[in-house]
């Protein structure tokens, strides 16, 4: 799955886009896969350090922490949005 | 029509562009943003606005849509310039075109509110004190929210 | 700035010469009046505005005044065509600019809203049934009403 | 007194304006002096027959018809507005 970081997740983490690979069931929340993205340095875990300001779609749709990441090939973190 | 572009618009061309020939639109309301040199008591030398490609886009569609689903608009543009930008620039252009005015009005109105709150761009200042990503105001969600409901005219 | 004038204006270099060199103006909110060759289910080929002379421009510079009283506006154009009309031609100009967009959006609607009853312009109408003086509308009586109380935002 | 009429005024009366002078006093109502305006003729009496339409401006300010004309140099009727 592709994975893409926006904003202040990109310098926190150090990566715009990454490459991740799923277990195949598709039954992990997108929390459950913020979790694994913790335990993979500091960077990570200060992106995702107030759950309160992180956004997430799947395949560019807007969606919650609990939904389940099915078979979405793009995931993408953000802060709140600012434009206009 | 929508467009995520980096290069500058011309806010008359546009207008002329989205109702030359017609006569049937009798009110146009042209939304300008633009970069200010100081912005909550910071000074800001370069706004650099970020998207998400593609997601920028099929969101300023369906907000496009979702106007011309609430309001008897007959034509509308939405630009929004993304990159490095200095102050005084051009940011984003909404145009909604229709027989009335208080249907443009409210469209556009609507139209920068959800922009504001729904669509993915991201605003870095930098200054003399640094560079910083801009927070998000409670203002805009506020503004978001009278949206809501139904609209007050159709 | 207010002008009543018998030639066409141009939207996008009237806002250009409102804000030009300026870093303190977030929003700009232009509506533009246009003519439309249906009114009412009347076909119309020509429209002629007259106005009072003198009266005509004291009114829209008192708006405009009343405008920045009540909204933060940094700068605002009025300019009103009278003479005969062909449907498409521009009728009316309207630009506010300020450092947040509430304050322009509002204060457009304002100004148009009193412009449309309190300023001394008559429409006629002429078309293949002959000429006819357009009648007030009490839907824009009901919009300028909103407006003798405070403003919503300052 | 210069005397201007406007929009279906002057279609009515068949005159932009006309100057009439005014007794002295200057103690006429605008009510008062439409009254000596209809009784000129038909043109008149028709422009002003329904006087909720009757709009009127002394010196460039809209007064109602109960204003007393004082010393105002002009005087213009027309119906309600419709610019914009």
């Amino acid at each position: 799955m592709k994975v893409l970081y926006f904003a202040w997740f990109r310098d926190r983490i150090g990566l715009a886009e990454e490459e991740i690979n799923l277990d195949a069931s598709g039954d992990q929340t997108v929390r459950d896969f913020i979790g694994d993205l913790v335990a993979r340095g500091e960077g990570y875990s200060i992106a995702f350090e107030d759950m309160s300001v992180v956004h997430v779609a799947l395949d560019m749709q807007e969606v919650d922490h609990d939904t389940l990441i099915g078979s979405a090939s793009e995931i993408a973190f953000y802060p709140p949005f600012t434009g206009g | 029509m929508v467009r995520v572009q980096t290069e500058d618009f011309d806010p008359g061309g546009e207008l002329e562009a989205l109702i030359a020939g017609r006569t049937d639109v009798g009110a146009s309301v042209s939304f300008v943003g633009h970069m200010r040199a100081r912005n909550e008591d910071r000074d800001v030398e370069t706004m650099t606005l970020e998207h998400y490609p593609g997601m920028a886009e099929k969101v300023l569609g369906e907000l496009e849509a979702e106007a011309h689903r609430r309001w008897p608009l007959q034509a509308s543009t939405i630009i929004h310039r993304v990159g490095p930008l200095k102050p005084g620039d051009r940011i984003v252009l909404v145009i909604t075109a229709s027989a009335h005015r208080q249907a443009a009005f409210e469209a556009a109105e609507f139209l920068m509110d959800w922009l504001k709150t729904k669509a993915p761009f991201w605003k870095k200042e930098s200054g003399p004190t640094g560079d910083s990503w801009v927070s998000s105001r409670s203002a805009d969600e506020n503004a978001a929210q009278r949206w809501t409901a139904s609209p007050k005219s159709k």
